[in-house]
């Protein structure tokens, strides 16, 4: 039979690094948030707080709306690049001239690392020197200003992370999509349902794993985004794409507010696992339900 | 960026400061004879002077010394990043750091830095006998503590100056126009209703002739606190309020509690600075200081407050600006009396900006960098220095041939910083820096967008800035 | 699997077992339900109710709660 | 034969695609564009036409001896750690798929919070740790490929293993339960067995391991300092000194993706094939 232990030996490099490099800074900025430690205080030594921090937290009106910004921008960014990602995965799925051209082509962004996506969408936007608040304005009349209008810019991040991630949504859509059995799609073609009903019916709950995990993944890293946006606005213009991980950072490190911002992540991050918790169990619910009938 | 003038010049530089250093041989070499083979390692900001340390004077330092000088230069952020987490966490990886002068007194309250005065008289074998402290200008006081010991050595040092296109305001048919519509010349403005009549002026100037022309570069990015500096190191001292309005009998920044954030010249001053966004190039609310000085250089601006550091290579260098021999340098325009209450000695009139190379207590070479930062101090040096990142320390570098033809080019900049520097003044004494402009550059980025009125803008600035300094401790 | 018994079929099935939570649970998970419980409560005492009920309660409410999750959740 | 109609769909979706393709590019062809101009070209009307490319951008970056530093740290960096994370990640979704470990779910949800955290505040401790705990004598973990090359595992391992996990999960046990019956240990289990079939799977973890890696910044940036950075890091210098050097920056982003390229095309055919398999038993 097979021995735990021979199992456990195997687990046991994995969890190593991820208690070393993982829960040991973990629990260090879970002291250092109940003190009221800032590097350039009257007083910069560490002092024990108690719940300060988290009572000042829960009345901070700038992190609350950071976070309020960053979950909207992560369920705005999440849902287009799923929508988007079923829908051109769909499209690779059928039978087109230069399909592994295009696959490559669409690809593409994945490989941009994120600052230079930032550097590259502000080459784009800049007033001067881009040609988008240049041909918007000359053909539409729109006025683009990123630094200027809040809207423009949330909106603008999130065209950019849609940019950036829908291939890999594409690539875990085509996946499942190419997994799927044919006999239920012939049969209900057979029993003459419609496209939406065999949608709805067939393709999405078959789907739903796949789905569940790409917004699983692809939520967690949306909601620790700092590098493209800290490159395209720096969190502006005023607080309109100041997302909770920039936030954390100006608090952090320009500030030196450690004991405050060490808090701040913390709360972030059950905020995060919280979240990701409950699309988990319904993601393990799912899986497990079939064996259940 | 990295200074291109650098690499190539570099070679032939180096061998000419290895000529000057062999004339010293005996002094570099003996010094460093015990830390031969000694790495230091230093953090700066990547401009054209820090490059120039990195490519022609810390090699000339390794040949003279055979000390290895590791330079990291990095932006800014990441710069004050690491030499503060190196600092506080005495881990000791820097042995010189970059120290700009608005962050010397936070490090001095933290005790992070060696004092340089008295560990050259503590070791006087290192003590160079071309290292002194008054070769330097007035700029190497801010690096001096209450009984004058140096903490730093100066590398670069600017002025905030205005700039203007000499070519537009030359013009007779401007000035003709400019004459008919207000009533007086045209000339490079002298308080804020001509800068203003000006920017407007040359505004409708540029929708007229389908030009991409602003009256005004406007330094207002909405994220990045570039924009909060150039409002209060620039701005608002014009119009007579100083030290962001912070009164230190007290730490208090409201008008109700004896500070001047939110005066009624504060607010005066905002209302002009924000107003002059609708005579700016359209990039203004994204601009840093990097940002103006290219707008500035694109020749999208007919006048500006632009940092000295970029007012060389704008008026000179034809690869990257557009302007070469058309810009003007003058002094900031200023509210009445504000020039008379500055030459008392009360205030100070735009931004004297720069940084200096301090040794970090943790170090554990501190020997070599001492000797690396005389090096870099001595006189012999200065002139390829300056002419490469258009910098000055020492008092003697104006006189320099060199610098005097690029001080022709720059209409004047050097000239103006010897004259005028005294104007100048860095930023105030306070150890809270960061922390307070971090709490209160949310209201301002909100001014900027036009979320909140100026007024309210700077009622809840000074209320964040005393909340804040209650939190740190300073306020009582 | 049988564990049909719990109505809606949903939740972790290996080493779980049905309690009033709505999912199978093992004592891990407990443990971690009952601390986000705790964690929550907490916070939203601190912004709704310390005014008037101070924060010691909200710790002992939640160790019961927590308590009483672990045992029977 | 096609009909009319599924032909008229065939055209319809070429034209979708080049549409498609031209909105995928245009930031990275813009990127190209500036990276081929001198600053002075730059102001003015946004034009998208290369008169003159102005290769000076690029032989500046080039030969920038710190730049080469760079872009072999990079590769060093990422391709040891999607190597290391890989082998981490198929040992770890192995056991977690076949042995009866207690409490083996929430070891699985543990491991993927580790992706969850803000990076920014983690940002001081592990500078403590690397600078501070994890020295010998001298020798500091700070500034070195490994620190890199094991912190990344971090983020990249709980992705690794939720990636592979369905991979393996995928593999029926009989097939192994058949070769210990023949005798084999567990080793020639893996190796044999499991490593064939998983192949695609683990390519495409890999791959996109690579990528993580090679595309990080705020670590790089912090972690190191001057023998150890990395080209992401490299990027940021560009960015907040006098004047933004906008094509040398761009010129610098474009050398970035380029092994990023090189490796998409070696490796394309796995990608969807390493998904798809995957997939195969959801």
């Amino acid at each position: 039979m097979r021995s735990t232990t021979i199992g456990w030996l195997m687990l046991a490099p994995t969890l190593l690094i991820l208690t070393v490099f993982g829960v040991v800074p973990f629990v260090y900025v879970l002291v250092v948030g109940f003190t009221d430690w800032n590097a350039f205080a009257a007083d910069p030594t560490a002092h024990f707080a108690g719940v300060e921090n988290y009572r000042r937290l829960v009345f901070d009106g700038q992190f609350l709306n950071s976070l309020w910004k960053t979950l909207w921008f992560a369920i705005f960014a999440v849902v287009s690049q799923v929508v988007l990602g079923y829908f051109l995965a769909q499209l690779l799925m059928k039978d087109i001239p230069f399909k592994g051209f295009f696959r490559t082509v669409h690809t593409l962004p994945l490989m941009v690392a994120p600052i230079a996506v930032g550097a590259t969408w502000r080459l784009l936007t800049v007033p001067g020197l881009g040609p988008l608040p240049y041909y918007l304005e000359r053909w539409f009349g729109i006025e683009y200003r990123l630094g200027t209008y809040a809207d423009q810019a949330f909106l603008t991040t999130i065209i950019m992370d849609v940019w950036h991630w829908t291939p890999l949504v594409t690539l875990t859509m085509l996946a499942g999509l190419a997994s799927m059995p044919k006999e239920p799609f012939e049969q209900a073609q057979i029993d003459g349902a419609n496209k939406l009903q065999i949608f709805w019916h067939i393709t999405l709950p078959m789907l739903k794993p796949t789905i569940l995990a790409t917004v699983f993944i692809r939520m967690m890293d949306a909601l620790r985004t700092v590098d493209e946006v800290w490159m395209l606005t720096g969190g502006g213009p005023g607080a309109a794409t100041r997302y909770v991980g920039l936030h954390i950072w100006r608090v952090v490190f320009p500030k030196t507010d450690y004991g405050y911002g060490a808090a701040m992540s913390l709360l972030t991050l059950y905020l995060t696992i919280v979240m990701c918790w409950l699309l988990y169990a319904a993601l393990v619910a799912r899986r497990e339900l079939p064996k259940a009938e | 960026m990295r200074s291109r003038l650098g690499t190539r010049a570099a070679i032939a530089t180096a061998s000419v400061l290895a000529a000057v250093s062999t004339a010293h041989a005996d002094f570099w070499s003996d010094a460093a004879a015990p830390y031969k083979g000694a790495t230091i390692r230093g953090v700066s900001e990547s401009t054209p002077p820090s490059n120039y340390v990195k490519d022609v004077l810390g090699p000339a330092f390794t040949e003279a010394t055979g000390i290895n000088v590791e330079f990291e230069a990095t932006s800014w952020d990441q710069m004050y990043d690491k030499a503060i987490k190196d600092m506080e966490a005495k881990t000791g990886i820097y042995d010189f750091v970059y120290i700009e002068q608005d962050i010397i007194y936070s490090y001095l309250a933290r005790d992070f830095l060696v004092n340089i005065s008295q560990a050259l008289k503590d070791d006087p074998k290192l003590a160079s006998p071309d290292f002194k402290a008054d070769n330097f200008t007035t700029f190497i006081n801010y690096f001096k503590n209450a009984d004058g010991d140096v903490f730093g050595v100066p590398m670069e040092a600017f002025v905030k100056v205005y700039l203007y296109r000499k070519d537009l305001f030359e013009d007779p048919a401007n000035k003709e126009a400019f004459k008919a519509k207000y009533g007086y010349d045209l000339a490079p403005a002298k308080d804020h209703k001509q800068y203003r009549d000006i920017a407007e002026f040359f505004t409708q100037w540029g929708k007229d002739n389908d030009q991409e022309v602003w009256g005004s570069t406007v330094q207002a990015h909405t994220g990045h606190p570039a924009s909060w500096y150039e409002f209060f190191e620039s701005v608002d001292p014009t119009f007579g309020v100083y030290n962001w309005g912070i009164n230190p009998d007290g730490w208090s920044a409201s008008e109700a509690n004896g500070g001047a954030m939110n005066s009624a010249k504060a607010k005066a001053a905002l209302e002009y600075w924000l107003g002059l966004l609708k005579f700016a190039p359209p990039e203004s609310t994204s601009s840093t200081w990097d940002e103006v000085a290219a707008s500035f250089a694109a020749g999208r601006a007919a006048q500006g407050l632009v940092y000295g550091e970029n007012a060389a290579w704008i008026a000179t260098n034809a690869d990257k600006s557009n302007v070469v021999g058309k810009v003007g340098v003058a002094l900031p325009p200023l509210e009445d009396g504000v020039l008379q209450e500055v030459e008392a000695g009360k205030g100070y009139i735009g931004y004297y900006d720069g940084g200096a190379f301090g040794i970090p207590y943790s170090s554990k070479n501190q020997q070599a960098a001492l000797l690396f930062l005389q090096y870099i101090g001595q006189a012999s040096v200065q002139a390829d220095w300056a002419v490469a990142g258009s910098r000055i320390t020492h008092q003697a570098t104006y006189d320099d041939p060199k610098v005097k033809e690029m001080d022709a080019k720059t209409d004047g900049y050097f000239t103006l910083m010897k004259n005028d520097g005294k104007l100048f003044a860095g930023a105030p004494a306070y150890p809270f820096h960061a922390q307070v402009r971090e709490a209160t550059a949310p209201f301002f980025y909100e001014a900027i967008t036009g979320a909140l009125s100026p007024s309210d803008a700077l009622d809840k600035m000074a209320e964040a800035a005393e909340a804040e300094l209650k939190n740190l401790g300073y306020r009582k | 699997m049988a564990d049909t018994e719990n109505g809606n079929g949903n939740g972790k099935v290996r080493g779980g077992r049905a309690g009033f939570l709505p999912i199978h649970t093992n004592a891990f998970d407990r443990v971690f339900i009952g601390t986000v419980v705790f964690v929550a409560l907490h916070l939203f005492w601190m912004r709704f109710l310390e005014a008037h009920i101070p924060l010691y309660i909200a710790t002992v409410l939640s160790l019961l709660i927590g308590a009483i999750i672990v045992a029977r959740g | 034969m096609l009909t009319k109609k599924q032909r008229r769909g065939r055209w319809m979706s070429l034209a979708f695609w080049i549409a498609a393709s031209v909105v995928t590019l245009f930031p990275i062809y813009w990127m190209f564009v500036v990276s081929a101009k001198s600053r002075v070209e730059l102001f003015g009307r946004p034009n998208f036409i290369i008169r003159n490319f102005f290769v000076e951008n690029y032989t500046n970056t080039l030969a920038d001896p710190s730049f080469q530093r760079y872009l072999i740290n990079s590769i060093v960096v990422a391709s040891s750690n999607a190597l290391l994370v890989t082998t981490l990640a198929l040992l770890a979704t192995y056991a977690l798929s076949r042995y009866k470990l207690v409490g083996k779910e929430n070891i699985f949800f543990w491991t993927i919070t580790n992706r969850m955290a803000p990076p920014a505040v983690f940002l001081l401790p592990l500078f403590l740790l690397f600078t501070q705990a994890f020295t010998i004598g001298e020798w500091k973990l700070y500034d070195t490929r490994i620190g890199l090359i094991l912190l990344y595992c971090v983020f990249n391992l709980p992705f690794a293993i939720w990636t592979l996990r369905s991979v393996i999960d995928g593999i029926p046990k009989e097939l192994d339960e058949a070769a210990m019956i023949d005798g084999a240990n567990t080793w020639q289990v893996l190796t044999k067995v499991i490593l064939p079939l998983a192949r695609p799977g683990l390519a495409v973890t890999a791959i996109l391991t690579w990528v993580f890696a090679w595309n990080e910044y705020l670590f790089a940036a912090t972690l190191t300092s001057v023998h150890a950075r990395t080209i992401t890091t490299g990027l940021a210098e560009f960015v907040t000194v006098t004047g933004t050097n906008w094509g040398q920056m761009a010129a610098t982003a474009t050398l970035t993706l380029l092994p990023a390229l090189l490796f998409l095309g070696l490796v394309q055919r796995h990608i969807v094939a390493g998904l798809t398999f995957g997939a195969v038993k959801e």
